[in-house]
């Protein structure tokens, strides 16, 4: 348990969040090949796994800079749709929080507000479009919720796994307006989207470093 | 999974190698990756790249050459490639009179060609980028990401290609390639899916009767899945979705490079009509052989020339491919004299060769 | 089957009508069933002529066009065709110089291209026929019928259609092509099986790890049935095939236009040895796709390096196709100069075009 | 029972050729397949359909010129190797009986010999390479041995059927030296030979129409 997250902790999340991907990419894959091109896990893999390499080289750096190094890292190795997404997330959220060395409960929410404003600046997708943007938004709206209620880092970390694990599901029952998935368009109901599921993961994982699983 | 391959995580790289190896016309670089004309930058030309996942090939390496493009960016299998990629290669061909990207309609090629046009911008290089997006299957914009990037992509590279060999500046090469894009329309279909090498299994099931109409060049479902039947009706359906298509108008953004910034463009491309000339190109996913390939062009032929529309000139091979996918696309652009004159000119490339 | 065919029965037939709709400079006569030149008759040159069965698409039907075949005759799916499509096809493109017949040493093109050289001997036309026989996975030609002509066959029509079109007499082109003949090995290898249309089923099974080494054209067993393996492993079996390939001698038949008769005559192909000059084809047997052939391509050119063999020219595509089998050959054709000179010159058909 | 094969007989031993190598079209592909290309069935039904069409406009014809009329079908429509070789058997027959409108015992012994050497100047192929040689030459045999002792026309059929059946079956265990299995070498063993059993069942059919049968 925490009270704030150390810049150590954010090296651990990425080094996580590589982990991860790795044991799911099958199953990311799976889920882009009902409904995009069976990519995602192969993605999603690539990127963390040079950004695993250079969490190494971060070690250092304040949590600011690890993040934007992060999504830049994510831009230049990873490509398709995700490659851009998840690179301006983790720029724009490293943007925010520079010079940091350990993270609040505020700040972590202005963090990943930021980082939800680059995917949509990049990628205009709105709620209910079947992306990511599903899980990430309920998120963002969770945080802030709960910093007006000054939950506690944990508190505020749990309730924001169970917004983007419901924002995850609410998915499931779309029909997809951005991205290859919109090709399908009623085809594409009934399948829960890659991208909405890698963030749950990502979100899932610095829970877990909260609260001091793992 | 069988495949004439070493390691997955090779596989783009070493196409690459050997392409390289083989025509002495293009060089590679590989961190990042691309492919670029032996002798370019040339200063007194617009250098015109693409690039997209790998998987399609020829396209985009492979139309690498006099006459076509003058760099191209191979991303990882069926994946965008990334802004840096397309930034280098930029700047390795860039002679000067600036540089034009052909980006296929995807949201990630989009997203990522939209990145290096501004890092582009800001090194000072003027850049300008055209989308490609024709695919007939996709019905609207608005619902949609768009109507995919396809076979008229080949078409424009060709044509643009030729264009700026011919001295065109940036703005009539952007110009032309949007003429071309608005002019052409294409819709595929699928008998067999194809297998991802880093995925090893096949992108989608497909029974044994069964055919997917309106498939995109990475496996993306089409418009319905469908039981087999013959060439005729296939080819007959395919042409119909591309005949029957109507004025499509859509916005797409292009780069102000004065403004330095983005701006939405409302685009028409016009049915097509009895009357007109066509280029066509009849393609294969990659699996499909060249003699399948002439019993869909005979129908097509007999189609157009029942409908009035005049064929001027034909592609039939297979140009722009989904690995090892069996299948066909249609491909038809409207041409008029510039078109022609463009389409005709020489051309030397790994893919595409002829008056030279 | 899920095959871009309408009735099982046509398809030879629509084939050839979608090429000729498709590309101007061929024609087709249906009964019997050949393609020629649409300029030929052409009164100041040899007439070349092959044929073989279909599924090989582009071959031959595909090299009709100037500087490489005046005519050529498909036969039925895998299955010779008969002398009397020799016979008409010889006719219509012989403009009096005499017919040169590219035959592949199968016994059935054999004994109908036989036929048919005896027919046009009576018929008076200077006739002879050349058999292309270069597949080394088949070892010997006294226990068998002999090597198979496989790709060899593609660049003996390009040089000696070279040939004809710059004037060389029928004995000169004779003798250029049996010279390209002993010149040129070839071996392949197939990943899966193809399915003959009216077979509807695949002509061999193969398991999922599995392929066949040493395989023909027509699926014919290979060398051996082996573990599925690199891109890299499986190219140096087959260059280590047609590399190790000894000095190969055999009596092959010839035409005496003279005496009117069969004559035999012994040649010898000899072995390849480092600084020799060579012009190189991968194949894609017609499923394989080219990004997979240029993988093989730079292992094919490193060997190459290593042992001293120089690779001239070379050509990496689907020309000489087994159906929409997987899989691939190499054939490697040592080239002096006159070769290479016929090799560059300009070629315009549908399947191979440059320098026009 | 017969003690000469009619010009009737002949006409229709030729259709019912044509009726049988329909019937066994996938058979013998199948047994194509497994050492050569998989179309001898393919093969035998397209020449044979054709010489059927024929069948009607030979109807008044003799002997002779009916055997060399399908020949000449034969060629000009099956290619591959069976094209020829049955082109050049019936050629060959049917010029040995040219003229007839009957033949007994020793016509068909000469004229089946006759054929036999119209395969084998074209196939050069002797008894052992596991071809349809490996059929003829007994029969061949066979007729000529009862027409040195006299046979009736119905034994001596009885007797070639014998014959061929037993050189159909000796062609399993041979290696194959002609034609497209012999690039099998040893792996052609254990496969009966497709030309031969197209052979064989000619020569059953014709037993058939003499013996009455059908
Ligand atoms: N416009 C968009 N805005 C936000 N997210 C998007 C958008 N388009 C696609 N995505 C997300 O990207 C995921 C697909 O990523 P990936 O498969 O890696 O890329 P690609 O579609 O290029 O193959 C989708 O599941 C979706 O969550
Ligand atoms: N040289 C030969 N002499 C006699 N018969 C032969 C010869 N070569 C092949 N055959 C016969 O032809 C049969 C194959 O015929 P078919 O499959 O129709 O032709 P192809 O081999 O051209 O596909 C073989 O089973 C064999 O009986
Ligand atoms: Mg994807
Ligand atoms: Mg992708
Ligand atoms: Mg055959
Ligand atoms: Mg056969």
């Amino acid at each position: 348990m925490m009270n704030v997250i150390s810049q150590v902790s954010i090296n651990e999340w990425l080094k996580e969040i590589a982990v991860v991907m790795r044991q799911n990419k099958d199953y990311l894959s799976q889920l882009d090949a009902a409904i995009g091109d069976a990519d995602h896990g192969i993605n999603m893999d690539r990127g963390f796994q040079k950004v695993l390499i250079k969490t190494e080289t971060f070690a250092d750096q304040d949590i600011g800079a690890m993040l934007k190094n992060t999504g830049m890292t994510l831009i230049s190795s990873v490509g398709g749709a995700s490659g851009p997404l998840y690179g301006k997330f983790f720029m724009q959220m490293g943007m925010a929080l520079m010079g940091k060395m350990e993270l609040n409960l505020e700040d972590l929410s202005t963090g990943i507000s930021k980082g939800l404003d680059g995917v949509k600046g990049i990628g205009k997708a709105s709620v209910g479009d079947k992306t990511m943007v599903d899980v990430w938004t309920p998120v963002v709206e969770s945080l802030s919720e709960s910093v007006n209620q000054k939950d506690t880092l944990e508190i505020a970390s749990d309730k924001m796994v169970i917004a983007a694990d419901k924002g995850l599901k609410s998915t499931i029952n779309m029909i997809a307006r951005k991205g290859r998935a919109s090709y399908l368009g009623e085809r594409s109901i009934g399948h829960q989207d890659p991208g909405a599921t890698s963030s749950c993961f990502i979100v899932n994982i610095l829970q877990g470093i909260i609260v001091g699983k793992k | 999974m069988k495949k004439l391959i070493n390691k997955v995580d090779d596989v783009v790289v070493e196409q690459m190698q050997g392409m390289a190896a083989a025509h002495a016309g293009v060089k590679i670089n590989l961190e990042p990756k691309y492919m670029y004309r032996s002798d370019s930058p040339i200063s007194t030309k617009v250098a015109i790249v693409s690039g997209g996942g790998s998987g399609h090939e020829p396209m985009h390496c492979g139309f690498v050459g006099m006459g076509m493009l003058d760099g191209a960016c191979p991303g990882e299998m069926f994946t965008s490639p990334t802004p840096d990629q397309m930034l280098e290669c930029a700047k390795q061909v860039n002679g000067g009179p600036g540089v034009l990207f052909l980006v296929k309609n995807y949201t990630g090629d989009v997203m990522n060609f939209d990145m290096a046009t501004e890092m582009l911008h800001e090194e000072g290089i003027a850049v300008q980028s055209i989308l490609v997006d024709d695919d007939v299957a996709v019905k609207d914009s608005l619902y949609t990401a768009g109507r995919r990037g396809v076979g008229t992509t080949v078409l424009m590279e060709k044509i643009v290609g030729a264009a700026a060999e011919a001295g065109y500046n940036l703005d009539q090469c952007a110009d032309l390639a949007r003429k071309v894009n608005c002019s052409g329309r294409s819709m595929g279909m699928a008998l067999t899916s194809c297998i991802v090498p880093a995925g090893g299994k096949p992108n989608f099931e497909i029974g044994d009767d069964e055919i997917e109409f309106g498939v995109g060049i990475h496996g993306e479902p089409g418009r319905k899945r469908m039981k087999h039947t013959t060439a005729d009706e296939i080819t007959s359906m395919l042409v119909s979705g591309i005949l029957e298509d109507e004025n499509y108008t859509r916005t797409v953004r292009e780069w102000d490079r004065i403004k330095g910034d983005w701006e939405d463009k409302v685009i028409t491309s016009d049915a097509l009509k009895a009357g007109d000339e066509v280029i066509v190109m009849v393609n294969s996913l990659g699996g499909t052989p060249l003699s399948e390939l002439y019993v869909v062009y005979k129908k097509l032929a007999e189609i157009c020339e029942a409908k009035g529309i005049k064929i001027v000139e034909k592609l039939v091979g297979a140009y722009i491919t989904s690995l090892e996918m069996q299948g066909c696309t249609i491909t038809m652009v409207k041409a008029d004299a510039e078109m022609k004159k463009f389409w005709n000119a020489p051309v030397n490339t790994p893919g595409l060769r002829w008056g030279i």
